[in-house]
């Protein structure tokens, strides 16, 4: 590994708790024959936000599905190395037990069901709650997303950002210890790309949820997480703190876009350029 | 135009309506929490009628515990089912669940015919009145017995799918495995909850078809009876189905009254209801009562 | 699952890229397979080579099920049904109008696919099951009209079909029904292959799997949803017809509902939208029960037979077998044969590296 | 060295209910047949019984099976697997006796000129057609409407789902009622499976029917019964040999009290005839005991079976080879032919080249039903008196030329 | 490049759901030979005027003109023969298919050998054809650099190649104007920079009128020539991107107050305190 930190893998610095969240080298496979993760490691301290960055087809949506479990729907295999949460394993856990450990994935594309409405969407996420406070916590998703609250139809008829907006609140309808999201931004106008990271913001400071945050707005993910790991092919090539990867040259120039206040403009772009490749 | 006879039939076709109503329920429920057609749906009958039948005869069961012990072995039932041959399944593509449900079928049929022999049984005397005259026409008492049971059934599952929290989880399962598992509903507990109220549901309907006609191997072909009843009502609406089922009876009742006072072709008693059943498709393509799938892009 | 082909085989045209059979030694085996098959009536007896005929005839009505199930993804649960009026068709083309059975046969096919094509109207607009049992509803109503029309069917007492001929050649026994046949699968299953990867093919594949871009591509959804159910019915007619010619008379009794359920078992064991997977699946169906019985014969007056007191129960566990292995087969090769034989044709082409 | 014999039989598809006793009898005879008189000619008989689960293809695959064993002759049994296996035993010369008794299979030269009936030189039954046995029974409803002192013309009407089966005597019954002046009512159609027939009854009820014929098998004969004894139909129902029996008296109870139907043997279990001891010692092959009851069919398949070694002794007589064109010889050889120990039991035969209508004898049966049939066995409930099969009266048709294949 | 002949005019549009207005009285006009994006908050009306561009959806009122001709009531498939192709928002790719079959599906308005044709492969030239467009999707695949994944079935694909996929596919229409929808959501940096070239080669060298929409502030001021504005159904606003970034009513509706991403983008990028 080449990475351009010289922070260790598995401790952030700023954390020397034992992490809530662990992946020590773990490697998945899907059906059997296609090797997608190759000994990735990352850890999540308690009460933080963990921002995973990389390619399109790094594993990123891989890495969230080992961890919540959902690899086993889609006929992939953590074939080594472990998960841990809270110390105890978690790899090869059936997902729904998972999701009652309190870990919540917001799955790629949103992922709703169409055919109910945004209140029953809402319900569901507290499918694993018994409490009583159901009510007031959609009142609470109501008031981070008022336009939810106008839309009485289908789910599946609510524009795309709508559509976001949802999911994320459906996550925290399960109330959960740590929410995976995978790009949460993905098709959400800048006003809501703000308000959304706000809101990560939010539930991590006054609700104390920890964020495993795949996002490809580096910019924002930075600046929300305290901790970033940047994986490419499968790997993890480059970890450390947030201030240190957003002003590392490389980050710079391949996730945030240019250097520094100036920005480099799509308009003048070669059809050859350079590429950067850790591996 | 024969107004009592009309009058009787149309009576009929509501009390048979509602036992289609019962099946088609039960079929349903499956389908509403996994999109599987259960093509085995007759079998369930079929082995709730024998099973009860054993407990009244070999047993000597008061038919109240009889019936409520098969109910109970039912639940069972579609509980072992589901973990030996539906939860390996899952996640395999609809039509392969569909085609184990004609495997299992094809199974039970079989092994029922193994146990019990190939003879049709009657089923001991049950009611102290085995029937009772309705508006005129004389009624099996089971049938009666079977309409009070499919109303208790279908405001429940009324219920159950709109307001209960397991019924959302169902319906989740349905649209979505992986979706559902995410939310953390365990996928292998929502088959088994569907399937084991399916076959309890469908055993019920077999106990009263039992009763009126006696038992054989030939009563799961009311498995198939039911399919005009589910689609008319819409694959996804319980109380459709029962609507369906109603409007089924009453086709066959009608198609025979019809065809018996002009026609005199025979057999629209059978045919009647799948040429209502295409033209209200065409009209309709989701059935009376289903709704739409969400088309976005 | 990325295509796996051998390390070493350099294509350099896009007409290579696109053969059927991609690599020499599969040609080769193709070849080997036919001279194997036109000579097996010189080495089987009546029994096996009646097995052969009806796999192929099954397997052709169950690739025309595929065409529907598989490519196009809409359930029929009336193929039966279509199978029947194919094999009437015929009888009755015949019969009316002595055209030679030879062209009665693909006659009969194309009546069927007009039948299909009213039946298949509703499809334009009906989506997965609810089509399902509008194909339901088309083998209730077809089975009732194979009853009621003596004219066309002979009624319920059924109609005596003439063998096939050709020029003199009366192929009335299974040695010589064999070749016919075999060359009428050869025909019907290189044009599906074909078929699958032309246009017509691909737009079939596309409306199954997103409809609505499909249609954004210029693609007539109506017209390609009406046209599968032609095309399924027009080989369930065919293989209908070569059956009424091989059994030589044909009755409403044999196309139940039944039937159709197994075309639907030989299609997904076979292997949903694989061509040759749909001749492995009726092979699969055919044999089945043959395969049960011999074991069941093998065991009859053994040591296991007196245990379980097999005697009178064994037709039971027959049928219980037949369920069983479906379930299993489902459960344990749930992608069908299809799978399973390009995982063995993997295998051999990595042999010895098959890590 | 055996002699190879095909049975067909139906113990797991859609007939098995009458299936299972009529080959149980089939297989017996043969059984007790190796045993008692050492086979044919001394020559063992290899019986090869095969369950086709009623599915007629199977039938057809099997019977390429046979046809390398060269069976010399085959015990069938369906409606469509025998029509479809018509033209292969008449090419390949393998009598075929069969558990269809559809008139069409009686055309042994093809002689009728109707449409549709083809030749079949090598399909033999034991026992009266389909066609036949109801215009006995039709003929017996003339007179009975006459002796119950009946006002005007009887109605009559058949039941019955479209099928080959079923509507096999159809024609020849509506065509004989009319000529002894019934009214003939437009047909009633039922499924041949099980389901709520009040619909079909009520229609009866209304039409005003007399006599009714019930044409398909048992189940769903028997759910049409009760539906009509619920809904207080009163019409005299005559069964068919398949659609009634002590299984399906049993099933139906009260409601199946006083229908008529062919027996095709001149007695029935627990009677007293001559052949009696045989019948006894061949159902102690299968049950050792001999307290087993044995219903109609059983016995029906003892008769089938004992032509079939009879005309394969005649074969055999005097140093010939059993082949199957010998066979069907057999089957011509004799005048009112009763197999031998059997008197009393199996009804004589009659079979020429051009006609195989066996017998024209039938006799009517009427079943009675007291009090409640579900607890216990059939054994138990005839023993009891429960049921009770009565015989009514045997009805001899004319030979006539015209009925034949029809 | 500076051309005036509208390809694309869309006269009063509106559409309505029920209840629910998804565009009120939107005209606009796409010129020929442009980059013309659509921007507006979530749940404005982007997507429904896509869909009612591509034929999706019909509108409830208005017209939509394409190349002079009206196609408001024009079926859905004859769209792409005229010359519209399209890629969605949410992925829709044919998941079982192979890429290179996804993209030759994309030339079924070109091919001409139907079922008759097609099963004698060899004789009445089907062969032939299919190679000649292969060819031309080849082209394809090398200009959006898929050549990896040609064989790939497309199900299996992360959510950026699909993307490519999906442009790919439409791309193999030879459209005239190409409706994008989100092209650059779930891309990284990197990814979208080449995604705009894409984009802009399209644009200029395969001629192709683009109608875009995007939620990247960047790429759309970078490479769009016009921008049209949606809130809630209506639009409120058009014109070049400075001008439609300037006005103070976007800034308020889409951008929230100020837009931080495209004038400071330190600012945001201060970590948070921890
Ligand atoms: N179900 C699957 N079967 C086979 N391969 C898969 C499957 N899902 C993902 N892959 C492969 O795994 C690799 C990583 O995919 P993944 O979705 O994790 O990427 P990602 O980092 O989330 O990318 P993106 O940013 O595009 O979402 C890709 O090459 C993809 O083709
Ligand atoms: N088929 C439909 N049925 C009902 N309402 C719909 C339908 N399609 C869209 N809508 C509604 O119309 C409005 C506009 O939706 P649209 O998808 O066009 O928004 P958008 O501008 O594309 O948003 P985004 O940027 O989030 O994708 C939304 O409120 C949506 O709920
Ligand atoms: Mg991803
Ligand atoms: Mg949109």
């Amino acid at each position: 590994m080449s990475a351009a930190l010289e922070t260790a893998v598995t401790a952030p610095a700023v954390a020397p708790a034992p992490p809530l969240l662990e992946v020590n080298n773990i490697e998945v496979v899907y059906n059997d024959v296609i090797l997608v993760l190759r000994g990735l490691s990352l850890a999540v301290p308690q009460g933080r936000i963990v921002a995973l960055l990389g390619a399109n087809g790094a594993g990123k949506s891989t890495t969230l599905k080992a961890i919540s479990g959902l690899l086993k729907t889609e006929e992939g295999e953590v074939t080594r190395g472990e998960v841990r949460f809270g110390g105890e394993r978690i790899d090869g856990t059936d997902p729904h037990l998972i999701v009652r450990k309190g870990i919540f994935q917001v799955m790629e594309g949103r992922r709703l069901i169409a055919d109910m409405t945004c209140l029953e969407n809402l319900r569901l996420g507290a499918f694993t709650r018994s409490d009583n406070e159901v009510k007031r916590d959609i009142d609470m998703v109501y008031s981070y997303f008022p336009r939810l609250k106008e839309r009485t139809g289908l789910a599946g008829y609510l524009s795309g950002g709508e559509q976001q907006m949802l999911a994320i609140g459906r996550a925290l309808m399960a109330r959960p210890k740590l929410i995976l999201m995978d790009e949460p931004s993905m098709g959400l106008s800048p006003l809501l790309v703000k308000e959304v990271f706000s809101i990560i913001r939010k539930l991590n400071e006054e609700l104390g949820i920890t964020i495993l945050l795949v996002e490809q707005n580096a910019r924002m993910a930075l600046s929300v997480a305290s901790y970033g790991y940047v994986m490419e092919q499968g790997k993890v090539v480059l970890d450390g703190t947030a201030e240190a990867l957003a002003t590392n040259e490389d980050v710079k120039e391949f996730y945030l876009g240019g250097h520094g206040a100036e920005r480099k403009s799509f308009k003048n772009l070669k059809s050859y350029k350079r590429r950067k490749r850790w591996l | 135009m024969d107004w009592s006879l009309l009058l009787q039939l149309t009576l009929n076709g509501l009390i048979v309506g509602a036992l289609y109503g019962v099946v088609a329920m039960s079929f349903v429920l499956i389908y509403k929490a996994s999109q599987v057609v259960n093509f085995a749906q007759g079998e369930f009958l079929l082995v709730g009628a024998w099973v009860c039948w054993w407990l009244l005869t070999d047993w000597q069961l008061p038919f109240w515990a009889g019936f409520l012990f098969t109910l109970a072995f039912m639940t069972l039932f579609g509980m072992i089912l589901q973990v030996v041959v539906l939860r390996p399944l899952i996640g395999e593509p609809v039509i392969s669940v569909i085609m184990a449900t004609i495997g299992l079928g094809i199974f039970f049929q079989a092994l029922m015919k193994w146990i019990f022999g190939v003879f049709a049984k009657p089923f001991p005397p049950i009611f102290a009145a085995e029937q009772v005259s309705v508006f005129g026409l004389q009624v099996q008492t089971v049938y009666l017995m079977s309409l009070g049971i499919s109303v208790l059934i279908m405001a429940g599952f009324a219920w159950f799918f709109t307001a209960s929290k397991h019924g959302l989880a169902m319906r989740a399962t349905a649209f979505d495995q992986q979706v559902a598992q995410s939310l953390g509903v365990s996928v292998p507990k929502v088959f088994a909850m569907s399937w084991a109220i399916s076959a309890v549901v469908s055993s019920v309907a077999g106990v009263v078809v039992g009763v009126v006609n006696g038992v054989s191997s030939a009563l799961s072909f009311y498995g198939i009876k039911v399919f005009p009843a589910v689609i008319l009502g819409g694959l996804d609406s319980v109380v459709g189905a029962v609507l369906g089922g109603l409007i089924v009876g009453l086709l066959e009742n009608w198609a025979q009254y019809i065809d018996a006072e002009w026609l005199n072709w025979g057999n629209m008693y059978t045919i009647a209801p799948f040429y209502a059943l295409i033209l209200i498709l065409l009209v309709k393509p989701y059935g009376l009562f289903g709704t739409k799938n969400i088309e976005r892009v | 699952m990325a295509v796996m082909t051998p390390a070493g085989d350099y294509r350099t045209s896009y007409r290579e890229d696109m053969t059927i059979f991609p690599t020499r030694n599969s040609r080769l085996a193709l070849w080997l397979g036919l001279a194997l098959l036109c000579a097996a009536p010189l080495v089987l007896g009546r029994y096996e080579l009646g097995l052969l005929v009806n796999i192929g005839i099954m397997g052709i009505a169950a690739l025309g099920l595929n065409i529907l199930v598989g490519f196009t993804g809409q359930i029929s649960i009336g193929h039966a049904a279509f199978f029947g009026f194919g094999a009437f068709a015929s009888a009755w083309l015949h019969e009316q109008f002595h055209i030679p059975v030879v062209l009665c046969i693909p006659l009969a096919g194309f009546m069927t696919a007009l039948i299909g094509l009213v039946f298949g109207a509703p499809a334009a607009r009906l989506k997965g099951l609810y089509l399902a049992i509008a194909t339901l509803a088309a083998q209730f109503i077809l089975e009732d009209f194979f009853a009621r029309a003596q004219w066309f069917t002979g009624g319920v007492a059924g109609r005596i079909t003439e063998p096939f001929e050709l020029f003199g050649w009366r192929a009335d026994r299974e040695e010589s029904f064999f070749y016919v046949v075999l060359a009428f699968v050869i025909l019907m299953f290189v044009g599906a292959a074909n078929l699958m990867r032309t246009r017509d093919g691909r737009a079939l594949v596309a409306v199954r799997d997103h409809y609505l871009s499909a249609e954004v591509m210029g693609i007539n959804l109506a017209y390609y949803r009406t046209l599968s159910f032609g095309i399924a019915s027009f080989y369930a007619g065919v293989a209908g017809a070569l059956y009424a010619h091989y059994l030589l008379f044909v009755s409403v009794e044999a196309f139940t509902i039944l039937l159709s359920i197994q075309f639907l078992g030989m299609v997904i064991i076979g292997g949903l939208g694989s061509v040759m997977g749909s001749l492995m699946g009726a092979a699969f169906m055919v044999l089945l029960p043959e395969a049960v019985q011999m074991v069941a014969d093998a065991l009859a007056g053994g040591a296991i037979d007196r245990a379980l007191r097999l005697g009178n129960s064994i037709s039971f566990l027959r049928e219980m077998t037949i369920g069983a292995a479906i379930i299993l087969f489902l459960i344990f090769e749930p992608d069908g044969l299809a799978r399973r034989w390009r995982l063995i044709k993997a295998y051999w082409k990595l042999y010895p590296y098959s890590h | 060295q055996p002699i190879p014999v095909g049975h067909l039989m139906d113990l797991s598809g859609a007939t098995s209910d009458v299936g299972t006793p009529f080959s149980q009898g089939v297989n017996d005879a043969w059984a007790w047949l190796n045993r008692t008189r050492n086979g044919v000619n001394g020559r063992q008989v290899n019986v090869l019984a095969f369950d086709y689960g009623y599915q007629a293809p199977r039938a057809v695959s099997q019977y390429q099976a046979w046809s390398r064993e060269r069976v010399v002759a085959i015990n069938g049994w369906g409606t469509a697997d025998t029509e479809a296996l018509v033209r292969f035993v008449t090419r390949d010369k393998v009598p075929y006796v069969s558990g269809s008794y559809s008139a069409a299979l009686t055309d042994a030269g093809g002689k009728s000129g109707r449409q549709g009936v083809e030749a079949a030189p090598y399909n033999f039954f034991y026992g009266p057609s389909y066609s036949d046995a109801l215009r006995a029974m039709l003929i017996w409803a003339a007179e009975d409407w006459k002796a119950k002192g009946g006002q005007g013309r009887p109605k009559y009407v058949h039941m019955g789902a479209n099928h080959p089966y079923p509507n096999s005597p159809k024609a020849a019954g509506e065509a004989l009622a009319a000529e002894l002046g019934f009214e003939v009512l437009p047909a009633i159609v039922f499924a041949l499976t099980p389901g709520d027939y009040t619909a079909q009854c009520l229609t009866l009820r209304n039409q005003g029917a007399n006599y009714a014929y019930l044409g398909n098998t048992a189940g769903s004969n028997i759910s049409v019964l009760r539906a009509c004894q619920t809904a207080g139909v009163n019409v005299q129902f005559m069964g068919n040999v398949w659609g009634m029996d002590e299984n399906a008296m049993k099933a139906a109870g009260a409601a199946a009290n006083g229908v008529v139907f062919p027996v095709r043997t001149q007695a029935v279990w627990g009677q007293q005839a001559p052949g009696m001891a045989n019948v006894q010692a061949v159902s102690r092959v299968s049950d050792q005991s001999g307290n087993a009851y044995r219903p109609v069919h059983y016995l029906a398949g003892i008769c089938s079976a004992m032509l079939v070694a009879e005309a394969m002794e005649t074969a055999a007589a005097n140093g010939g080879q059993v082949s199957g064109e010998r066979v069907r010889d057999g089957f011509y050889a004799r005048q009112n032919w009763v197999p031998k120990g059997f008197e009393g039991v199996c009804a004589p035969s009659t079979f020429t080249k051009d006609d195989h209508r066996g017998t024209l004898a039938v006799s009517i049966y009427r079943a009675r039903v007291s009090g409640d049939t579900s607890q216990g066995s059939v054994g138990e409930l005839m023993q009891a008196g429960t049921m009770r099969l009565e015989p009514v009266k045997t009805v001899t048709l004319d030979r006539r030329a015209d009925w034949l294949g029809w | 490049m500076e051309a005036t002949t509208p390809i694309l005019a869309a006269e009063r549009v509106s559409l309505r759901f029920g209840g629910v207005r998804a565009l009120t009285d939107v005209s606009f006009e796409v010129r020929k030979g442009e980059v013309f994006s659509i921007i507006g908050p979530n749940g404005a009306g982007k997507t429904s005027m896509v869909n009612c561009i591509s034929g999706r959806y019909r509108p409830t009122e208005g017209r939509i003109r394409f190349d002079g001709q009206d196609i408001t009531r024009l079926p859905t498939r004859k769209r792409a023969a005229i010359g519209i192709g399209r890629t969605f928002q949410n992925l829709a790719l044919f998941g079982h298919m192979t890429v290179l079959d996804n993209i030759m599906v994309g030339r079924h308005h070109l091919l001409k050998h139907g079922f008759w044709t097609g099963m004698p492969f060899w004789l009445f030239g089907a062969q032939r054809e299919e190679i000649a467009h292969r060819r031309e999707v080849e082209e394809i695949i090398d200009f959006l650099e898929i050549q990896h994944v040609r064989k790939a079935v497309a199900g299996t694909l992360s959510y950026g190649l699909r993307k490519r996929v999906e442009l790919a596919r439409a791309v193999a229409l030879r459209p005239k104007l190409i409706l994008l929808d989100e092209p650059m959501a779930g891309m990284n940096l990197e990814e979208k920079e080449d995604m705009a070239r894409f984009i802009l080669d399209l644009n200029e060298e395969w001629g192709m009128t683009v109608l875009m929409i995007e939620h990247d502030m960047g790429v759309v001021m970078d490479i769009s020539h016009r921008v049209m504005v949606l809130d809630f159904g209506r639009k409120i606003a058009e014109g070049r991107p400075e001008e439609v970034l300037a006005d103070p009513h976007v800034r308020r509706a889409y951008l929230g107050e100020a837009d931080e991403v495209v004038s400071e983008p330190e600012e945001a990028m201060e970590p948070v305190e921890s």
